[in-house]
């Protein structure tokens, strides 16, 4: 056992010190910072309140099912909730959520570079998510839409009264606010690395964002020309997707989902990434199978693009498309399981302490888990013919989406906090937080597998009276988990105040965002810094753990 | 590295590009003329002409008025990558439609080997007969059943 | 958005982001070249619905072909490749670092794409007045000669010379549904290809505008090196466009 | 099945797909136990295991050798190739019906399904069926895009407007089970449910002859073709149609394919889509003119076309799924035999309500 001695000049006193937040202090300073940090800080505010509207849109979903027939009065505002929901969430909260917000902030940071490649681009980025996003909140409050996020011609198309085209005009700009941001990623990670910064030095995190980008680059136009052609349809009344001038409702599914699967991806990769950040930081540890987990990130991009008719095997395809659009779907779990299988394996002989990020790591890898073999189950022809449309299919990707990438997401937030604010949060406070949203996540939708499996529809606003017992404990667990989303909004907004100094490096991690005060300077680093150790490379006794000494590149 | 991206590219290079373009123009226009499915009693014919002299355009344009060929390994990946990926979705999403029917026939066929005779499908026994022996149950008159019973 | 990409650094030589010039035009390239992926799927998925609808209702989409002024769609061809020769011959003139040229090239190169929009206009005028286009006046039944009026006539009148040359085999005079779907794709696809052109020569104007401040030089010349590989890849979408919408006439 | 006892953890279990795909859940059921055991299990033992003791300590390296990733990637995707096998096997049981099942057409629309015996009888949301006989259904929607489930059979399928989808079951237990529409189709979704009603072979017999008697479709059919002056081109100008259905069909561009009723509604839409050797491109395209229930009429008269005639009355219903009949003498269309019907095509029981497409 060898000591990480903490090295007094990076215990240098925080205050009085320029950093990205104190360096300017307008309003338009921040609407027009070209800085990443600054950037990411405002898609983290942004985010927040898109992630406040959905929620409130899964309240309404959660509390109609409280009874039988449904408690609001009318079926139309069901169906209008539901698509506010899964709108919000997928497009203007999960795509952008841990990519723009932790990636924008820290990938600069991670490689050594003073900003991404093309800070205009990124701000421009930014703005884009605000114009779509306001456009896709107008069609809400014009009335709503309730076609459900996916947009399934013709309904969408043809018989929807309601305002497709405006919701559709949002999620077309958002999708370039997303093609950008990956666009400046990939470039910044190719070309922007610290000298000896070799692709595998790079952390895991950046890693997940190269992948990441490849989705965002190449699946979001699909989208985009996919959604603009329904508009087309529905504002000239000309058949494209509407089977009535001889178009195919299933073409649409097919380019729908080529992009929203790997947008699947776009949430859970980096997600990936924070948790192999979190477990290798507090075990102690090198992540086990530094390359296999590299390789499955990007791995899991590419195969991810090869299965998307998975969500069609009872839409009407061939069976022999149907079969292999199944084998390819198995084989995007093997990268996947990859993943779970070395993060556990890292923990072994670790040094693991238990801190708050840690917790939402851990409870992560449970609820992944659980949400990747319940996948390997829809991905199963004979499987999915049951279970496809029901509620099976919603406990599943919310196992996935929430219980993966939003419990990753809590977790990073609470993992670079210090960094993004030079402010502790309260560690107490925070354990609480991360049991209440485990327990309240489980009790939400674990019942609703067994729904699922019996064989309630999903998107019902009344449903036979035998299901009800188990939306009753759905929404009950709904109620815990609110809680648990509540609790570190306010105790991280009091931290900004009261909490504690953090210091540069409070968890004592090796890798590089950490080698600068926090919060970092406009420019990151004092001196370009050069990368000379491998990632994690916990057991190489450097001083205070630094695999960077930040002495002068030039 | 740095000396081979500020490659000038000598614009003999670039007219011959343009001369050899224009000429594929001349063919895929000549080739849409003749009705290739018909010569070579096979379909597809034109189609697969003028898509590869399109590709082989799309290439020279590529490789010398974008510099491609003069261009670092990274660039050459990002060119080919999208193309890649077109291609992915592409096939697989002809992989639905061209198996639609195949080979036992359209979704509404019975897994049943026809041969060029007719099939008989299966008699309907219980058809309507007229003054059928069994006693008639009181007529279920179909009624629309919502999925909640206001009980 | 692709001003921002290619006009990212017109103001300062090196911005504060970089390490070196050589490390800022390697990612500025990177960049187009990443955004010219994304281009390539978004008219890719056109492509894709395109050619799933071609083989589910090849008579009605070959019907459609007929339909059309194949020998303009030539011609704005041969129009658009010269446009993208002229556009490299600005390039290599920004590599050599001649201000005077690369604004005399990129004139050139706005008037051939001008000229493209020009015929390209032509043909919708055509196609209105013979009533093909979805939406607006779509109509089953083509419109007689006094209807279409002398000048559309002048064209079609040509298009009868081409034919009698090559005769097309099986031409329906009633248009379907599906046939109105063929102009549907035609019509989106030639519409956003247009579009780019447009954003195109907008941007050619401020390079000529920068140019002319002698802003480029052998050593700095990213935003002209970019703005052609833009210029390049419009030009392959038509190439694609031109043999799908217009040559596949036969049965 | 008891609607009523609050508690059911796992659905009945009426159909023969029902207890196969049971089997295969329980088996990647238990294989799913397996491993989230095994990494809970994992995580929580060393999370104390190995805890960290001083905040100074830094544990040593150890390495990960690739064995052991390999056999991370190897042994799953076994696995997963076992669930890969056994599910398709399922699949295309499920999605081909076996010769011989009985076939009912389905027509969902906004917010209701259309169920059409073929004999006659036409139910609106509820479908009766006899237990321990395949029964097919042959599905479309009139409007968008719907999807019939029955959870207790474990069968889905979506209906698909413009074309059509089959799916088939063999029920083998008698009662009443849910019908749900599992596709999202508009405000009332949640009301497009009904009920399929499994009876005995008698029973339903008995229902059969019981209901409000409907025309076959056949005879409907017929009638329409005389309506539309079909009759002045089939036969002379366009093919034959006597003998056409289940025959196979050699087209103009070379190709064979089988005259089912997907290709025979193909021909009816899109007459140009898959043209008769040696025959042009005359037959106008039906698409906006005829409705669902035609083209299904329309598609039953040529089936009835296509079969030998003969004057035997059948006989009374087998019992029974084991003397499911393959020789007995098909009941033809015999105007002659059957009870001269009122031209209402529109049975009594139609109420139209559930909307129709609004548009913006």
């Amino acid at each position: 056992m060898t000591a990480i001695p903490y090295s007094p000049d990076y215990a240098a006193p925080q205050t009085g010190r320029t950093t990205y937040l104190n360096a300017t202090h307008t309003i338009r300073s921040w609407l027009l910072t070209k800085d990443h940090k600054r950037i990411g800080i405002l898609y983290m505010i942004s985010i927040t309140i898109f992630f406040m509207i959905g929620a409130g849109g899964a309240a309404l979903v959660r509390i109609n099912l409280l009874t039988p027939a449904g408690i609001l009065s009318e079926p139309a505002q069901y169906n209008k909730a539901f698509t506010i929901h899964g709108v919000m969430m997928v497009f203007f909260f999960l795509v952008p959520s841990i990519p723009a917000t932790l990636g924008n902030f820290l990938l600069p940071l991670m490689i050594g570079a003073r900003d991404v490649a093309f800070p205009k681009i990124n701000l421009a980025s930014w703005y884009l998510l605000i114009i779509g996003s306001s456009f896709a909140l107008s069609a809400i409050l014009f009335g709503g839409v309730d076609t459900g996020w996916t947009f399934y011609t013709p309904y969408s198309s043809t018989f929807s009264n309601t305002h497709v085209v405006l919701m559709i005009v949002g999620i077309f700009i958002n999708g370039f606010s997303s093609i950008l941001t990956g666009l400046n990623f990939v470039v910044t990670i190719h070309k922007m690395r610290a000298p000896g910064m070799t692709w595998f030095r790079l952390p895991l995190f950046v890693w997940a964002m190269y992948a990441t980008s490849l989705i965002f680059i190449l699946g979001t136009p699909v989208i985009a020309i996919t959604l603009a052609l329904v508009a087309v349809e529905r504002l000239l009344r000309v058949g494209i997707f509407d089977p009535a001038l001889g178009g195919d409702p299933i073409l649409f599914q097919h380019m729908f989902w080529f992009y929203s699967h790997p947008a699947v991806y776009i949430m859970i990769l980096p997600s990936f990434g924070v948790i192999s950040e979190v477990i290798t930081c507090f075990a102690r540890k090198r992540i086990f199978g530094y390359v296999f987990v590299a390789f499955s990130s990007v791995a899991i991009a590419i195969i991810g693009f090869l299965v998307w008719a998975h969500h069609l095997f009872d839409a009407g395809i061939s069976v022999y498309s149907g079969l292999i659009f199944s084998l390819l779907s198995f084989l995007v779990a093997v990268p996947t399981a990859v993943k779970v299988f070395s993060w556990t394996a890292t923990l072994y002989k670790g040094s693991v302490s238990l801190e708050t990020p840690m917790l939402y790591a851990l409870g992560f890898i449970g609820l992944f888990t659980i949400g990747g073999l319940t996948g390997l189950m829809l991905a199963t022809l004979g499987l999915d013919v049951h279970l496809h449309d029901t509620y099976f299919v919603i406990a599943h990707f919310h196992y996935v989406m929430v219980g993966g990438a939003i419990m990753a997401y809590l977790g990073g937030i609470h993992f670079w906090w210090p960094k993004m604010t030079g402010k502790m949060y309260p560690e107490f406070w925070g354990k609480i937080a991360a049991a209440i949203t485990f327990l309240g996540f489980n009790l939400t939708f674990f019942p609703q597998f067994v729904l699922g499996y019996l064989g309630m529809p999903r998107r019902y606003h009344a449903y036979p009276p035998e299901f009800q017992v188990y939306n009753v404990l759905s929404t009950a667990g709904a109620s815990v988990l609110a809680v648990g989303y509540v609790l570190p909004l306010i105790y991280l907004l009091w931290s900004l105040k009261y909490g504690a100094e953090a210091g540069p490096n409070p968890f004592r991690s090796m890798s590089l965002e950490w080698q600068t005060p926090s919060p970092p300077p406009t420019e990151n680093f004092e001196r370009t810094p050069i990368c000379s150790q491998p990632p994690y490379a916990y057991d190489l006794q450097t001083p205070m753990g630094s695999p960077v000494p930040t002495a002068a590149a030039t | 590295m740095a000396d081979e991206h500020d490659h000038v590219v000598p614009t003999q290079v670039y007219a011959r590009v343009l001369a050899v373009l224009m000429l594929l123009l001349v063919v895929t226009v000549a080739a849409a003329c003749l009705d290739l499915d018909h010569i070579f009693h096979a379909p597809y014919w034109n189609m697969t002409v003028a898509v590869l002299i399109a590709i082989t355009k799309a290439v020279l344009i590529i490789l010398f008025f974008m510099h491609v060929k003069y261009s670092s390994r990274i660039v050459w990946a990002f060119a080919s990558a999208a193309f890649v990926w077109l291609g992915i979705m592409m096939t697989l999403s002809l992989s639905d439609y061209t198996t639609r029917n195949f080979p036992e026939g359209s979704p509404t066929m019975p897994a049943v080997q026809t041969g060029p005779e007719i099939i008989r499908p299966a008699p309907r026994p219980d058809a309507v007969v007229p003054g059928a022996s069994a006693a008639p149950l009181p007529h279920t008159a179909p009624q629309r059943t919502p999925a909640a019973p206001p009980a | 958005m692709t001003e921002h990409i290619a006009t990212e650094h017109a103001h300062s030589l090196v911005q504060h982001q970089f390490e070196d010039a050589y490390q800022q035009k390697e990612a500025a390239t990177l960049g187009m070249w990443a955004f010219l992926a994304t281009e390539v799927l978004f008219f890719g998925g056109l492509f894709v619905a395109y050619t799933i609808y071609r083989h589910q209702y090849p008579d009605p989409f070959r019907q459609g072909a007929l339909n059309l002024k194949w020998y303009l769609g030539g011609i704005n061809t041969a129009v658009l490749l010269l446009s993208s020769f002229t556009m490299a011959m600005a390039v290599h003139a920004a590599a050599i670092g001649s201000n005077a040229k690369i604004i005399r090239y990129l004139v050139l190169t706005i008037i051939v794409g001008g000229a493209f929009l020009g015929i390209k206009a032509t043909e919708y005028y055509i196609e209105y007045r013979e009533h093909l286009i979805p939406g607006l006046n779509f109509a089953h039944d083509p419109p007689s000669e006094e209807e279409v009026g002398p000048f559309v006539g002048a064209f079609e009148k040509v298009q009868g010379w081409f034919d009698r040359v090559v005769p097309p085999r099986q031409k329906e005079e009633k248009r379907s549904d599906t046939e109105e779907m063929f102009f549907l794709f035609y019509f989106i696809m030639t519409a956003i290809h247009a579009t780019h052109m447009i954003v195109g020569i907008g941007i050619m104007l401020v390079l000529i505008w920068m140019a002319k401040h002698e802003m480029f030089s052998a050593q700095w010349h990213n935003p002209v090196e970019n703005f052609g590989l833009y210029w390049h890849f419009v030009d392959i979408v038509w190439v694609f466009l031109f043999p799908t919408l217009y040559l596949l006439r036969q049965p | 099945m008891d609607m009523e006892s609050p508690l059911r953890i796992f659905p009945d279990s009426a159909a023969t797909q029902a207890w196969r795909t049971d089997v295969l859940f329980f088996f990647e059921l238990t294989i799913s136990v397996l491993f989230v055991l095994l990494i809970a299990g994992a995580i929580v033992y060393m999370a104390l295991r190995y805890r960290r003791r001083s905040e100074d300590e830094v544990p040593p390296y150890t390495p990960s050798p690739a064995i052991i990733e390999w056999s991370f990637m190897v042994v799953p995707f076994g696995i997963m190739l076992i669930m890969f096998f056994w599910g398709g096997y399922l699949y295309v049981q499920d999605r081909r019906p076996p010769p011989g099942a009985m076939q009912i057409n389905v027509i969902g629309k906004q917010w209701m399904w259309k169920l059409q015996h073929p004999e006659g009888p036409r139910e609106i949301n509820t479908l009766h069926v006899p237990v321990g006989r395949p029964v097919k259904l042959v599905m479309t929607s009139q409007d968008v895009i719907h999807d019939f489930a029955v959870p207790e059979f474990r069968m889905k399928m979506d209906v698909v407007p413009g074309t059509y989808t089959v799916e088939w079951f063999e029920a083998t237990k008698t009662g009443e089970y849910h019908l749900f529409c599992d596709q999202y189709c508009g405000e009332l979704h949640s009301r497009m449910v009904g009920r399929v009603v499994v009876m005995e072979p008698e029973a339903y017999q008995a229902w059969l002859v019981g209901t409000v008697p409907n025309e076959p479709a056949a005879v409907s059919g017929a009638r329409l073709f005389q309506s539309y002056g079909c009759a002045a081109c089939h036969g002379q100008r366009a093919p034959t149609l006597a003998g056409l259905y289940m025959s196979k069909v050699k087209l103009d561009d070379g190709r064979v394919v089988v005259a089912d009723e997907y290709y025979l509604r193909e021909s009816i839409i899109e007459p140009a889509a898959k043209l008769v050797a040696g025959y042009g491109p005359i037959m106008p395209s039906f698409r906006a003119q005829l409705t669902e229930e035609q083209i299904f009429d329309l598609i039953e008269y040529i089936k009835s076309l296509g079969l030998a005639m003969d004057t035997s009355v059948p006989g009374a219903l087998p019992t029974g799924p084991e003397t499911r009949p393959s020789t007995q003498p098909f009941n033809g269309y015999r105007p002659d035999l059957l009870p001269n019907q009122p031209p209402a095509r529109q049975p009594p029981t139609y109420n139209e309500t559930g909307g129709s497409p609004t548009r913006e």
